[in-house]
């Protein structure tokens, strides 16, 4: 079956997997034609893979959560690939912040489509700070770099997976890591999501994605130079070692430490909803159950 | 005068309103025919309601996009007119100035993103930045074509005065070029708008181009649409106010 | 001096002045992108200050591109053009210039345009504004001062040009067919009130006219160009007395020169044909 | 014809050959004394550097987003003139087309860029609409301004032969107003290449957009400024084109 | 009939077909932001199918509008006009107009230009091309075929706009000042020209001349008009034997009728002042 795979947010080093999956042939071997396209942000990916002009996606579960609840958008995961919360502020070492009560009167900037000021209410209450003691400011992904580079914003909000490049960026300045998983928020992150027509329809051929997708996790994950090597050969304007160090600090977020890789279960999903239900009012309650579908994932 | 006993202007304005409620109803039936979940194109009638929800804020960031747009535009207006008058003035300089607007024309503004924050933060001087360099070039185009264009006879009345440059600017050269200036002007001032919210995208805290991503990232869909609608109010007026100035300005014909 | 029939004593004696515009071999040609036009050819004239000459020629034989060479706007590809023994080299404010399209500018009322010059030079304003009123007066055009050209008739926009070349109250006078457009009253009663400014204050005056009864009437010199090509056929004085006024036209030597002048341009043709 | 024994047009693409190298020296001075650091500024130097390693690449990237340009511009002429030949035919048209029309040239496309994807799919036909819609507008004004703007007296010579609409618009509007439309596509054809790259940036597996996009997310920024170097390129010899266009549709003056 | 000096015998008997245009207490009034012009008022007028008539009249005294209004291009603000008996409803092909400006494209040549009524009446390219080259011959103009009205000189463009008027060989002719920008031997050639073609065809013509003479000789009925507003002063039938030629301006008859119609312009202003 041909398959259009829309990713979260471009395609950087964080993909590798995909491009393992596809260039040795996991979906191939799964009956499987991918091809992989660049999304706008986790929204825009959902809305895609909603209206159908993708069939499968990648986005982070709590922006389906909004999703869903505000806009009845009928999308489900299939898969949660960061079992972890991948959300982290990063800030200079200059600047002097070192953890979460540092940021109290600073001023953070990400993009729009990012869920890292989506859910920092659930970071700032974990943390024992004000939300509204920080404010936030937009701005385009691209120009985040800088932004924290010339102090335009005390700190900017990132990936962790995207903490190699980021780096690279500011060198010589080191950076400072404030991460939501540390401060002990538990809710799970991106996964594979597809539209519930899809799902009713096609599950075997989505089945099969999982499962092939799984497998390039796990050939990627043993393989981390590889990976980075495969994916720059697809995509060469990504660096091979950025792909591999991404790709490394993926597997981290990817340890599910309750079941099997790419698994999804209630409470896991609860704690999620839970998190976004208490940084948003929702247009409508949403529950762990109705976000996913089962069985889709290896038990 | 024969048949129609109403105003010209009011049977303009009329017909305006008119078009504008049709694709307001058409857009509406569409969505209700076909079905089309919110998330795709909200209904106007949902639109209206959130914007009635929203109606503080979107008034707040219309009010900042709305000044952007406007002082960003001013600008371009000022240092257009100049530039297209120091082009008419002396025409081989067109030659190396026109490269360097193509430069700043062909750039997309998103993709420079890194270089205006560094350069002016954020604030509203960025977006002002990017408003001026999105309508510039459409006002300096127009407004160089307009300023050439003088017919050889004029141009011969003038030189015969021997008035000087100065002089054939303001009194041949820039009310000649007039229609075309405003021409520029209303292409530019809708480019200026979207500049703006260009602008906005690049880096904010405020502004109907805030709005639009933040509302889009949190899957409100109908608010986006509210804020686009926004938006559209202020371009639809804002180009009808430079028609305004240019009816005002241009009463003659040849 | 081949006319035999003139009065060598009413002749003016050779003046001694630097003449206002001296042309020697003077020739033009037009290169465009469908080709290239000789103009005028040959062309030597002299035209001494405070005189009032008038060019009869053809359709088409080079009088408007004469004109436009002594005002400085066009260049002649080959001679001489001195202006007051130097150089000719561009335009001069000494010198105004009726053209033969009336070109008005749209946006300004007729007052405006007819102000235009003296603004540019600067011209005390209210001196200016009575100048002109006088002149639209004199031209009936006092009701339209503050109308736009385009709701005038085509004679009074010819009229409206010519009150704006006046306008300076300039030395020296270059008008292409001022009277072009208008029916034959106003023609005489125009070109009358020009002759009486000219004669109180002696400005030199160049005056391109289709009309020979006018050229002789109010010309120290007429000189008669042949169709194009533009060559000068003949330069003639004329000895009619001064002031003129309605009645010189009566005068026999009057219609003798006017017919002279008629033979001269009416003759080559019709022998040709 | 009097000093220089060079021919203007040579003279003329000196200046701009000349003018783009200064810019580019000064941008290369500026880099370097202010020790800018690359991934806010690179230096031409090294932008040439990696242009060159990629010089396969950008051809390819470079021929999508010139093809995506061209055919959107094609399309926005193509529909442009017969749209502004209806408003000249019919000036109350104007007043229910262009509300319409202000509508979508006021929309940031960035913002409706999703329902663009939904409409559109992947692939060059949502780019193509992205360039149609961003240039069609500046097109539109122009040329309809270009033709409301026959003089009376030579209307008037048409009315008086009975020519009718067709004759009127081929005969007389359309050869007026050839300056002001060739106005309006010199400015339409800078956005539409920038159109293609705001679709290349909604969604795109190849083109100039998405090579800028996914080097700047990859802080490749050397690479990026090629493409942006590739796009101006581009830009500056689509507007000469026109330029030459121009100048043999527009051989005559008034 | 208050001309004594006329011969009855040699008026046209009263005509019995149905005329060409019947204008009947036509004013005109112009209303604009800055002002309104009464241009005409109290018009009465019949032009019989195959006549000549001109108009003569003071600059500014609604000659143009007269004819636009005929032409169908203005609105009359009052009264009747009447084209064959049906009320006017805009322009039609069987009336050609000479402009007073000459309104020529600047992006045709000449020929183009003056082919341009031909191609929109649809009429047959080979034999229009062969009529067009004909009137351009006639009209001096052969050379400047291929060249663009801006290379002509002003008498040459007014030229290239009468033979466009000519162009589709119309029913009726109605010329603005065909002649007024040309020398007199053009002008009378072209006049003449213009006489042989009507004395064969024997269509309708109006001309608005400023020449007296030309409308005595072309014509079988001149209308004089009074200045602003326009009235009309006399109808004043011409008894010249036709056909006409140079030869007619000699007769005695002719000086008569010229002097009587230059007295009608002339004096009521002369009184005035
Ligand atoms: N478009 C217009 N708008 C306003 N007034 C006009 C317009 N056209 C003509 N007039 C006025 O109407 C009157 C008659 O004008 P018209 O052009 O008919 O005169 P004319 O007899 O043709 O004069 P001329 O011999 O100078 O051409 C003039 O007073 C003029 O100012
Ligand atoms: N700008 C020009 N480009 C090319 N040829 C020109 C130009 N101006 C005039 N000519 C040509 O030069 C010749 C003389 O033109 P000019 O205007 O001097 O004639 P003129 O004597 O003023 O005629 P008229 O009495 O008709 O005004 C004509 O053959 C004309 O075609
Ligand atoms: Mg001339
Ligand atoms: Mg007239």
């Amino acid at each position: 079956a041909d398959l259009t795979l829309v990713t979260d947010f471009g395609v950087n080093g964080r993909h590798a997997y995909f491009f393992v999956a596809q260039e040795k042939g996991y979906y191939r071997d799964a009956g499987l034609n991918v091809t992989i396209v660049r999304g706008q942000g986790s929204a825009d990916a959902i809305k895609k893979v909603a209206a159908g002009s993708a069939q499968v996606g990648f986005a982070d579960a709590a922006s389906l959560v909004l999703a869903r609840a505000n806009d009845e958008v009928p999308v489900k995961l299939l898969s949660i690939v960061y079992q972890q919360p991948p959300q982290a502020i990063f800030a200079l070492e200059s600047s002097g912040i070192r953890s979460a009560r540092d940021l109290v009167g600073r001023k953070v900037a990400d993009t729009a489509s990012s869920a890292v000021p989506l859910l920092f209410g659930a970071y700032a209450q974990k943390a024992g700070i004000a939300k509204e003691q920080v404010s936030w400011m937009v701005a385009d992904g691209a120009s985040l770099p800088a932004v924290l580079a010339t102090g335009r914003a005390d700190a900017i909000g990132q990936f962790t997976v995207g903490e190699a490049l980021l780096q690279k960026a500011v060198a010589p300045q080191k950076l400072v890591r404030l991460a939501y998983k540390d401060v002990g928020l538990s809710y799970y992150g991106n996964g594979l999501i597809a539209s519930e027509s899809m799902i009713k329809q096609q599950p075997e051929v989505l089945k099969s994605f999982v499962a092939a997708t799984l497998r390039g996790m796990q050939e990627a994950f043993r393989d981390p130079a590889g990976a980075g090597q495969i994916l720059n050969a697809a995509q060469k304007q990504v660096d091979a070692a950025v792909a591999e160090a991404e790709t490394k600090a993926v597997a981290e977020l990817a340890q599910n430490p309750e079941g099997p890789m790419g698994g999804i279960s209630v409470t896991g999903m609860r704690n999620t909803v839970d998190t976004v239900a208490g940084a948003f009012t929702l247009k409508r309650k949403v529950t762990p159950e109705e976000m996913f579908v089962p069985g889709f994932t290896p038990r | 005068m024969k048949k129609s006993t109403l105003h010209p202007a009011v049977v303009r304005t009329g017909l305006t309103a008119l078009s504008v409620v049709a694709m307001l109803a058409v857009w509406e039936l569409a969505v209700r025919s076909l079905q089309l979940p919110q998330w795709i194109l909200p209904s106007p009638a949902s639109i209206v309601q959130v914007a009635n929800e929203w109606r503080q804020d979107l008034l707040v960031h219309s009010w900042v996009t709305l000044y952007e747009t406007l002082v960003g535009f001013a600008a371009a207006v000022a240092l257009a007119l100049p530039l297209a008058m120091l082009i008419a003035f002396t025409p081989l300089l067109k030659h190396t100035i026109y490269p360097a607007l193509l430069v700043l024309q062909s750039v997309p503004k998103v993709a420079i993103a890194p270089l205006i924050t560094l350069w002016a933060g954020f604030g509203v001087l960025p977006k002002i930045i990017v408003v001026f360099l999105v309508c510039f070039f459409p006002i300096i185009v127009s407004a160089t074509a307009g300023l050439e264009s003088a017919s050889r006879g004029r141009m011969d009345l003038m030189r015969s005065l021997r008035a000087s440059r100065w002089q054939t600017f303001w009194r041949l050269r820039l009310p000649q070029a007039m229609p075309q200036i405003m021409v520029g002007c209303k292409v530019g001032i809708t480019f200026a708008v979207i500049g703006a919210v260009i602008g906005e995208f690049v880096g904010s805290e405020q502004g109907l181009g805030f709005l639009i991503l933040t509302a889009t990232a949190q899957s409100n869909t109908p608010l986006a649409f509210s804020a686009l609608v926004a938006l559209t109010v202020i371009s639809i007026v804002l180009y009808y106010l430079v028609e305004r100035a240019e009816k005002l300005l241009v009463r003659w014909s040849d | 001096m081949n006319l035999p029939y003139l009065d060598p004593s009413l002749l003016a004696p050779p003046t001694t002045q630097t003449p206002i515009f001296h042309v020697s071999r003077v020739s033009k040609t037009y290169e465009t992108a469908s080709g290239t036009t000789l103009a005028l050819t040959g062309i030597d004239l002299d035209i001494p200050p405070g005189s009032f000459v008038s060019i009869v020629g053809a359709s088409g034989c080079g009088k408007s591109t004469l004109l436009k060479i002594l005002a400085g706007l066009e260049d002649a590809t080959e001679g001489v053009v001195l202006r007051e023994g130097r150089e000719l080299d561009g335009p001069s404010r000494d010198v105004s210039i009726g053209f033969q399209e009336h070109v008005l500018f749209p946006w300004l009322t007729i007052e405006q345009n007819v102000m235009l010059p003296t603004e540019i030079y600067g011209m005390p304003a209210e001196a200016s504004r009575q100048r002109v009123q006088e002149l639209l007066r004199m031209s009936g055009l006092a009701d339209f001062a503050r109308r736009k050209p385009a709701e005038l008739s085509g004679g009074m926009k010819m009229r409206a040009a010519l009150c704006r070349a006046l306008s300076t109250d300039p030395r020296v006078l270059l008008l292409d067919e001022p009277f072009g457009a208008l029916d034959a009253l106003t023609r005489e009663e125009l070109s009358l009130e020009l002759l009486r400014m000219w004669e109180k204050a002696r400005k030199t005056a160049l005056l391109i006219t289709h009309d020979i009864d006018e050229a002789v009437l109010l010309s120290d010199t007429v000189v008669v160009m042949s169709p194009r090509p533009g060559r000068i056929v003949e330069i003639i004085p004329i000895d009619l007395p001064r002031p003129r006024n309605e009645e010189t036209a009566a005068l026999p030597r009057f219609t003798q020169l006017t017919q002279h002048i008629r033979k001269l341009i009416f003759s080559p043709r019709k022998e040709a044909a």
